[in-house]
């Protein structure tokens, strides 16, 4: 199961789609974005993905970790507006063994973070938006259509 | 055996190919699309398509960490454009 | 939320349990037995604990992860039988970043492991049972009240 | 100040007391019950217990691994018991 989704995740489809008889282990990892990422209140983020090449990449990585730990891995992240508070990414990962379900886990978010090509839009309380997209442009509120500035 | 070109347009100037880009995030706002269509000559690389952009992106430098796919692959700078293309600019990532 | 219970344990009161506005990671454990745990098919686990040690020590667990890695750590463990294929034990644990949400998931579960005083029994397909407490005593099926043997 | 003993029965023999063994798993189905009420000479270390156990226990030698729990919190064998303590024997652990 890997898939990105306009809807709020819920954690067991994908625990039902990595379990296995034979595995003992399963870990899942839940990632949401907290009140506070920066020094402005964030109230809510927008994920925006390269769709394509998102889903190739989220099912390369889930294969690169069942290769290697001989797991079962589900990935599933939200797109477009997300409550803060409201998980954005899930895991689940099944192993024979516990070591080996945690070190697949965590290989698939951390890859998820360093590849996959989505972007996260931090909608602050005031209205402003910035994305987190390295460029540091922040669009002040209330919304002008085209203007945006660098800040720093 | 001698090799015969068969570019329809025969002088100075290569053929144009006309390629598609996909912009997210910060470049789909400063764009004001999340796809622009730009006609360049063949062979253009990949790395090149940036100068081409609507303004006010083609006067800034290409962010630092810029990567490229092509046909929703995974690309370098240097791979030539072929007509039909599709091409897109990949900043900095921040899902999960 | 600490807690042994009779009944399959659902994952997502415990994710509830831990989840908090400043945590943005949340990775919980689900310890499931294995069809194959010997060379003779394990059919169903009973799980047998001492009741007041094993809650004191389950808290006493949470409470070194949430202090060691600044987490909210939940577990819950099954007594009584349960089938192949179902959660014995379930472990949930939030942070504010996801590098402690996995070590205070990972240092729960390996310590209970190692600490809960909570037995299991692997009853087989035939109706042998063996306690898993060091002992090797198994008792073959059909149940003879009091005979006991020691393997090996 | 000098110390009155106010032990009930003067004799040779200490005072008896009883306490509460609780049994689990293998060693709950050996003995056919999860509580055993032992009487014991007073402060009998609680790892003295094992030898007063019902058979077959007690022709037994103590499992490897073994530890001592004094009214549910861990303690050691030497631990003296007094009257109304309950104790519980307990064998490596499997949960999980």
């Amino acid at each position: 199961m890997i898939a990105l989704t306009a809807d709020p995740i819920a954690l067991d489809p994908l625990v039902e789609a990595v379990s296995d008889p034979e595995h003992g282990g399963l870990v899942t990892f839940l990632g949401t974005t907290r009140r506070e990422t920066t020094l402005r209140p964030v109230e809510a983020l927008v994920y925006e993905a390269y769709e394509e090449l998102a889903l190739a990449e989220l099912r390369a990585i889930a294969a690169e970790a069942e290769a290697r730990f001989d797991a079962r891995v589900a990935i599933v992240h939200r797109t477009g507006r997300v409550a803060v508070g409201e998980p954005s990414v899930a895991v689940a990962a099944s192993a024979g063994h516990r070591p080996a379900a945690f070190a697949a886990c965590r290989h698939a978010i951390d890859e998820l973070k360093r590849r996959a090509p989505i972007w996260k839009q931090d909608v602050h309380a005031d209205g402003a938006t910035s994305w987190q997209d390295g460029r540091g442009v922040v669009r002040p509120s209330p919304d002008p259509e085209h203007a945006h500035e660098p800040v720093r | 055996m001698i090799e015969s070109r068969s570019w329809p347009n025969i002088g100075l100037m290569p053929p144009s190919i006309t390629v598609t880009v996909r912009l997210f995030a910060s470049l789909r706002e400063a764009a004001g699309a999340g796809e622009v269509d730009l006609e360049l000559p063949a062979a253009t690389p990949v790395g090149a398509v940036w100068s081409h952009l609507p303004a006010p992106l083609a006067g800034e430098d290409p962010p630092e960490g810029l990567r490229y796919a092509l046909n929703a692959t995974w690309t370098l700078p240097g791979a030539p454009l072929r007509d039909g293309d599709e091409v897109a600019l990949v900043l900095p990532v921040s899902g999960g």
